[in-house]
């Protein structure tokens, strides 16, 4: 670590914190968990940039989507974004999530994932390589240190709004809103 | 204040109370409290007094006697205390029972014998009290009807053959030395020859390991501790079982005395290793039994089978360390006993009776009271310290590694150790955990039962922290043994092998608690979340079926369950068979045939001639 | 000079503990032939965790992590570093024993609040196998007690420093090999991680743990990991006459382990108790058998 | 000083009187039994004080012993024949309200024989006579037995006449024997002659009169007859049966072996006899379903028990015994006539049927209780002070023969806990089926059970109350040559 690093640590240790600790929750939703395995393995390492994978989305704050997300995988994906402490920080990886790929006209995928979950980064690519993963890693600690990273943020702010995109999907939710659906729109930042 | 008037006071509330309830039932709950509590306040002046005095002179010419010193003063004041929470327990625990009159009398008449036996001077009283204990106790455990009948059968049985092979020890005392009193006694009694000792030490051994269910003889307590009515509970477990403990300091350390009493018997077989041997392993199997339990109250009868282990083993080296420790153990089990039992009586009360581990959870949310109680009952029942279980396991670990047992105190420890597991299980099943649906809407506990809850909780802390107060009067019972007095002061034990001082730990936890708390504090303030919302892989939870309880241990229940079963009660039910065929089979001797009974006389006549003419035996 | 040993012992025992589970993530990186994180990686995982915004299922829940946190923090004062110790003469080993027990104890109470079937399956394996080991570890603290006569951790070791390492005189040298042998179970590495087997039951006990809870159990587990291996170079390797030695003996140890936590696959709880209550029970019996004979 | 006799002659008279008034008015017939035994039980009262001092010989026609026929109204005898009244009023009383069909003018003369013959039995001095006595008793008890005269009624009076019978013979027989030794039927006469015979030429005699006596006393193989014949009788006779009939039966057993034969030698073998039959009596007890089969068991349970501490023949242990024998009659008298209302309301015998009682009847299932209580001897009941007298009088023994023995009687009191807290646990822990409306019994029958149930508490709690009279009677049972020289003078 150089000089200016230590002096931004003792400016804001919490932010670095956000930056250098990356719990990934490990979550398959499609073919771009093949990715994974290399790059938290002995080949790539991500460890030594502070990713690794957790087992439950309470000790994660990164949320990698790999892979095209089905209907049935979206709810799953919600419910574990809301249980993510925040802040938390997701990354959409492979072309799937942007614009549902070569699942285009698919009637059981989703076509733009961020009309359901505020996504900060998008891998594009089919498949991505791992390096795009430690790209896309060192792009958000940019982000981080801009406070542009703030998809949590907004899923506060317009959280009706998504609340509205799920439940026109999915029809009834069944768990209760995260947040009151009232007062919405004062209180960003 | 004299012991006749206590004795008066406590048998004439029962049967005030009886009789109060059947001409105008709205002042009997009153009366019993009043007349409980009013006894423990009376109990609490006599304190450090020793009288001695005959009370009733028409039986068969001996003379009945009643005497109190600080040991009958300890256990006398634990009975009044204890007796009376309960009574306060009961209140409302019984309030839409049928026939209350018929309970509240046997409640108090059950607590009055104690109070007698404790004060008895002489084995008559003794007896006659011990008797009157038995069958109110049966009375009252057979009170739920149903399986609760086969419970008070084994109870009466076993505590008859108690009671008859007490009566042949204390008659055999009476046909040699002409007298019953125990002072004359604990003077005449040590020179007796180390056979007879060890004859009386069986058969009153075997009365009082029935009472205090020292393995073999444990059989009745499990069924009637989980059949009896659980406001009872509190009286049948915390002090009426610990009349063996009683019985057996009044026979070792008062009538025969230390110097005789232990080292009697050849070899390896002396009477106080053979103790100390069945209390180590009424500890090891009782708790692994326990740990197999899905009763709330089978588990907790069968830790106090494990805890009765305990006491044994504190008094059976005659140490002064061990005898404080197995006299103080009996306090403490009692209380924290009692307080388990009624957080379980609370969680009954609320839940229409449940007591299936299996079927509760979650309640802490609903009744945190009775959850801080069991909590607590916990903690001194495993030991943690800062409460009072620790002080007194402290003291038997400490004599049985002194003194060089390492096994027995390896048995202690273990079954401290499986003491965790089900513990654990017992507050993670019925308090932690998912709240099933049908408990949403379940009510805290009356005042009545959270009121003995909460001083049962404020003295297991306060015995915890300073435990100098019981042990100073422990201490003195100890000295009137003849052992050298302990160096006790308010926190602990000072000795040059390990000195214990509770009041360094009490600060250090509460230091550390508080930096630990403040760093918690620091961070970002946690935001409450309903029980629903936890992570199941993104799914949504399933309604009262995501709460972990069936085989909790499963590995160590394959593990163990082939080994741990309660043998001994099902040969007991098997001899109950077999005793039943005998008798059919003897019953058929009486065929309704007239020629055989005459065949019988004849022969009978026959048989006295032939015996006379061939052998003229007489 | 106490209230300064009071104040200096966690602190040291936390920045042991920290440096440890460090340690352990570089060294075992190194064994997988990666680069590995920084050495300071815990402490960022931990200021991280601290920053964010934590979930809570209840009281219980928050007093079950604090207690636990705060008992390990207390049993570190009844632990001799070299020549801090600060409660001494406050009960010696059988206190120790049962405080050793309480962090678990809450950590399970906190878990059993927060209704997830995880934490219930790992605090029920995590009491089987403190079970487990408990058996051979009792039979070699009483080993070690009836061996020296005296219940205070601080006699033990200043009689080890005046004759030799407990491991290496000979009626406590089978004690030692049942110690070494169970001491992975101790510290709750593989091949005894079956607690938090974040695979199967998605690290158990902390499943619902986010923010500064899992900042305390981080920090608790490092502290568990100084704890078991302090007690080891307590009893067994004569502690010793200053920190620095001390916590030398302690790094040899734990190195050891982390090998040994490299190379072998995770158990199965009942393989794991099988293993406990057979081999190094066996041995601390016939240890405490040769001490008795010593003894008479 | 008032005469012996009329305890036998009031109640003799009134039997056969009885028909007369019986001709004036039907309804005055029913209160003549309890008339006398009033009568008969303040005179056993009054009787005590001098016979604690002297026992009162009488003769009858003026010829002194041995020659003629004489009264010895001694502790034994006083004691006996109080007893007898105490339990005959309290049946009578009981018997107003309970016998409502059948011959009554039967009934109550027969009853009157019966007990009159019971006291001539205790009272008499001259084998012969004993025999006459016993013979009333019999007789008339195998009438009683059959009173009902439903089929069970009528075969077990049939069995019970036909050993009774021969039971009888064998008496007449060895009483023959003796007269044609001795010349002499003076019970003290013939006791003076003995030593100076052969032992065989004694024995024979002496085993027949054992073997026909025992049959009454209900000892070990010579008790078949008991459970049916107490069973199948009305409740009230039941009661007297077992509270009486066989008391004097076992009376007249002692009084034979102790003072005629004083077969010292013997004891032993009576002691096992006991013993055994206390264990077959308690353990087929146990095995019963029929509540009065049961109780009828444990009478011979509890006969077993006296006979071992009358055989251990010493001072204590007779006083031990006779109190049991007290207590068994105020115990067994109460369950009897308990059990009898209970059936009556149940309509059946089995214990099944008894189920919530506590709630259909309670007082009688108090009484029932405290009855059971005392018979399986837990203080503060009369039970308690008696069994405490006979285990102290085995141990003082300090054998360890008798101390085995002791354990084996304890673990028939184990036995008896087991069966009668069993009814017990029905009586009140059972849900009762059927019609539960709360109706106890009549006054007339409530009048008698609260007179035990007094009597059980008050000896239970002051022994002291009777503890004298049993010691007399305890020492002119065991001091023979005293009993002879107060007869003959």
């Amino acid at each position: 670590m150089d000089r200016n690093q230590i002096i931004k640590w003792l400016k804001a240790p919490a932010k670095m914190g956000h930056k250098y600790s990356l719990h990934a929750i490990y979550f398959c939703t499609g073919c771009g968990i093949i990715e994974v395995p290399p790059v938290i393995t002995a080949r790539w390492d991500a460890e030594r940039f502070g990713v690794i994978p957790v087992a439950t989305p309470r000790q994660a704050n990164l949320f990698l989507i790999t892979g095209y997300v089905s209907v049935k995988t979206l709810k799953a994906i919600i419910r574990t974004y809301e249980q993510m402490p925040s802040p938390k920080f997701t990354v959409g990886f492979g072309s799937c999530p942007i614009n549902g790929g070569m699942y285009w006209d698919s009637y059981n995928t989703i076509k733009r994932l961020d009309k359901y979950i505020p996504i900060d980064g998008w891998i594009a690519g089919c498949m991505p390589r791992p390096e795009a993963i430690f790209v896309a890693v060192t792009h958000l600690w940019t982000l981080i240190d801009k406070d542009m990273a703030d998809g949590y943020k907004r899923y506060r702010s317009n959280y009706h709004l998504y609340r509205a995109n799920q439940e026109q999907l999915f029809g009834e939710l069944e768990w209760p809103p995260l947040f009151p659906l009232e007062d919405q729109v004062e209180q960003i930042a | 204040m004299s012991l006749e008037l206590l004795l008066i006071v406590a048998f004439g509330g029962a049967l005030l109370s009886y009789l109060f309830g059947k001409i105008c039932p709205q002042i009997r709950d009153p009366f019993a409290v009043i007349s409980s509590v009013a006894l423990a306040v009376m109990m609490a002046f006599l304190y450090g007094k020793t009288m001695e005095s005959p009370f009733y002179f028409g039986f068969l010419g001996l003379p009945l006697i009643l005497r109190t010193n600080m040991l009958a003063w300890f256990f006398a004041m634990a009975i009044s205390i204890l007796g009376a929470l309960s009574v306060i327990f009961s209140w409302d625990y019984v309030k839409d029972r049928e026939r209350t009159d018929f309970y509240y009398l046997m409640l108090l008449l059950a607590n009055a014998s104690m109070l007698g036996i404790v004060f008895a001077g002489d084995f008559v009283s003794f007896f006659v009290f011990w008797e009157i204990m038995s069958w109110s106790t049966f009375l009252l455990i057979s009170y739920n009807r149903g399986r609760a009948l086969g419970a008070g059968m084994k109870y009466i049985i076993m505590s008859i053959v108690g009671s008859v092979s007490m009566l042949i020890g204390m008659l055999s005392l009476y046909a040699i030395y002409g007298t019953l009193h125990i002072a004359t006694l604990s003077k005449l009694v040590p020179s007796a020859s180390s056979g007879y000792l060890l004859f009386l030490f069986i058969l009153f051994g075997i009365a009082f390991a029935i009472k205090n269910a020292l393995m073999p003889l444990h059989t009745w307590l499990p069924d009637a501790y989980a059949e009896s009515p659980t406001s009872f509970n509190g009286v049948l477990s915390g002090m009426l079982t610990r009349m063996g403990m009683y019985g057996f300091l009044l026979i070792i350390y008062v009538i025969v005395g230390a110097a005789r009493a232990l080292n009697l018997g050849p070899g390896i077989f002396k009477f106080n290793y053979i103790l100390a041997w069945l209390g180590a392993i009424t500890i090891v199997v009782s708790t692994f039994i326990a740990l197999l339990q899905n009763d709330a109250k089978q588990l907790l009868g069968w830790s106090a089978i494990g805890q009765g282990g305990y006491m044994i083993l504190g008094i059976a080296f005659g140490t002064s360390l061990g005898l404080a420790g197995g006299i103080f153990h009996t306090l403490n089990h009692a209380v924290y006993i009692v307080l388990l039992f009624m957080s379980v009586g609370a969680v009954q009360y609320r839940t229409g009776g449940q007591r299936d581990l299996d079927s509760l959870g979650g309640l802490i949310k609903r009744m945190p009271v009775s959850f801080i109680g069991a909590l607590l009952g916990i903690s001194g029942l495993i030991g943690i310290p800062l409460t009072n279980g620790f002080v007194s396991k402290w003291l038997i670990y400490k004599t049985l590694i002194l003194e060089g047992h390492p096994f027995l105190a390896f048995a202690a420890l273990i079954g401290t150790w499986g003491c965790i597991l089900y513990c654990y299980k017992f507050v993670h099943h019925i308090f932690l955990g998912q709240l099933p649906e049908k408990y949403k809407m379940v009510a805290r506990a009356p005042f009545s039962m959270q009121l003995p809850m909460i001083i049962l909780s404020l003295v297991i802390l306060l015995f915890g922290i300073l435990p100098g107060i019981p042990l100073k009067v422990i201490n003195t019972i100890g000295t009137s043994f003849g052992f050298q007095s302990l160096n006790v002061t308010t926190w602990g034990i000072a000795s040059e092998t390990g000195t214990l001082n509770t009041i360094n730990i009490f600060a250090a936890v509460v230091a550390a608690c508080v930096i630990v708390w403040l760093i918690f504090k620091a961070g970002p303030k946690a935001v409450p979340v309903a029980q629903e919302d936890t992570y199941a892989a993104g799914a949504a939870i399933p309604k009262d079926r995501y709460h972990y309880t069936v085989d909790f241990y499963n590995p160590l229940y394959r593990m163990i369950s082939p080994y741990f079963k309660d043998f001994i009660g099902g040969f007991c039910i098997k001899l109950a068979g077999w005793t039943q065929n005998v008798c059919h089979g003897i019953r058929q001797m009486y065929t309704g045939y007239i020629g055989h009974y005459v065949m019988y006389i004849v022969l009978f006549l026959a048989l006295l001639i032939f015996v006379q003419l061939k052998w003229s035996l007489w | 000079m106490r209230i300064v040993e009071v104040i200096l012992a966690p602190i040291l025992a936390l920045l042991i503990g920290m440096f440890f589970l460090g340690l352990a993530r570089k060294i075992m990186a190194r064994i997988h032939w990666r680069y590995g994180p920084p050495i300071t990686q815990p402490v960022i995982d931990v200021i991280r965790l601290f920053s964010q915004k934590s979930v809570s299922h209840g009281n219980m829940f928050t007093l079950g992590v604090l207690f636990s946190l705060a008992c390990s923090l207390v049993l570190i004062l009844f632990l001799p570093m070299g020549k801090i110790c600060p409660l001494s003469s406050s009960g010696g080993m059988l206190v120790i024993l049962y405080v050793m027990l309480l962090a678990p104890f809450g950590i399970a109470l906190s878990g059993g609040e927060a209704a997830n079937p995880n934490a219930s399956i790992g605090i029920s394996r995590k009491l089987t196998l403190a079970l487990g080991y408990e058996v051979p570890l009792l039979v070699i603290l009483l080993a070690v007690m009836t061996h020296y006569k005296t219940l205070s951790i601080v006699n033990i070791v200043s009689m080890q420093q005046n004759t030799s390492w407990a491991l290496t005189s000979l009626p406590l040298f089978l004690s030692g090999i049942a110690y070494i042998l169970i001491l992975p179970a101790i510290l709750g590495i593989r091949p005894f991680e079956i607690t938090q087997a974040a695979q199967e039951i998605s690290s158990g006990p902390m499943v619902e743990y986010g923010g500064s809870f899992l900042a305390l159990a981080t920090i608790q587990h490092g502290l568990n990991l100084f704890i078991g291996i302090a007690l080891f170079v307590n009893l067994f390797l004569g502690g010793a006459g200053n920190p620095p030695i001390f916590f030398l003996k302690m790094l040899v140890v734990f190195v050891l382990g982390l090998f040994i936590n490299a190379a072998l696959p995770r158990l199965r709880i009942e393989q794991a108790m099988r293993y406990l209550w057979r081999w190094p029970t066996l041995i601390a019996f016939i240890g405490m058998i040769i001490v008795l004979i010593i003894r008479r | 000083m008032v005469n012996p006799v009329l305890l036998i002659a009031v109640p003799l008279g009134l039997a056969f009187a009885l028909p007369l008034f019986g001709l004036i008015s039907k309804r005055i017939v029913k209160y003549i039994p309890v008339v006398a035994f009033i009568f008969n039980f303040a005179l056993a009262l009054r009787l005590i004080p001098d016979v604690l001092k002297q026992a009162i010989v009488v003769e009858i026609g003026g010829f002194p012993p041995p020659f003629g026929i004489n009264l010895v109204a001694g502790p034994v005898g006083v004691l006996f024949s109080a007893l007898i009244a105490l339990a005959g009023l309290l049946v009578a009383v009981y018997a107003l309200a309970y016998i409502t069909e059948g011959p009554k003018e039967k009934y109550h003369m027969l009853y009157l024989l019966l007990l009159a013959g019971a006291t001539g039995v205790v009272l008499t001095g001259d084998i012969f006579n004993l025999f006459v006595f016993f013979e009333i008793l019999c007789i008339s008890s195998y009438a009683l037995v059959a009173y009902i005269g439903d089929r069970a009624g009528i075969e077990s009076a049939i069995k019970y006449l036909i050993q009774g019978a021969v039971g009888s013979s064998f008496l007449l027989i060895g009483i023959g024997l003796l007269y044609g030794l001795f010349g002499t039927l003076n019970m003290a006469d013939l006791a003076q002659q003995i030593e100076s015979a052969s032992s065989i030429s004694v024995f024979v005699p002496m085993v027949l009169i054992i073997t026909g006596l025992g049959v009454e006393a209900a000892i070990f193989p010579l008790n078949a007859w008991l459970p049916d014949a107490h069973s199948s009788a009305p409740s009230s006779i039941s009661a007297i049966l077992s509270g009486i009939a066989i008391e004097v039966g076992l009376y007249a057993v002692v009084r034979v072996l102790f003072t005629i034969f004083g077969a010292t030698n013997m004891f032993m073998f009576f002691a096992f006899l006991g013993v055994l039959t206390l264990l077959i009596g308690e353990m087929c007890a146990f095995a019963q379903n029929n509540i009065k089969r049961m109780l009828a068991y444990s009478s011979i349970g509890q006969m077993g028990l006296i006979v071992f501490a009358m055989a251990i023949a010493t001072s204590y242990a007779l006083t031990g015994g006779l109190f049991q024998l007290v207590s068994h009659t105020l115990g067994k008298g109460l369950l009897f006539l308990t059990a009898g209302y209970m059936i009556y309301r149940s309509g059946s015998m089995e214990i099944s049927a008894f189920e919530g009682m506590g709630k259909r009847m309670p007082l009688t299932s108090l009484a029932f209780t405290i009855g059971a209580f005392s018979l399986v001897g837990l203080p503060p009941f009369v039970g308690f002070p008696s069994k405490f007298l006979i285990v102290r009088a085995a141990l003082a023994k300090e054998e360890i023969l008798f101390t085995v023995l002791i354990g084996l009687v304890l673990l028939g009191t184990v036995i008896e806990g087991a069966y009668f807290f069993r009814v017990v646990q029905v009586l009140y822990f059972k849900k009762a089926n059927g019609n539960s409306e709360r109706k106890d019994a009549p006054v007339a029958g409530l009048i008698p059970m609260v007179v035990f149930v007094a009597f059980i508490l008050v000896m239970g709690i002051y022994p002291q109350l009777v503890i004298e009279v049993l010691n007399s009677a305890a020492s002119e049972l065991l001091h023979r040559m005293e009993y002879i020289r107060s007869v003959l003078g």
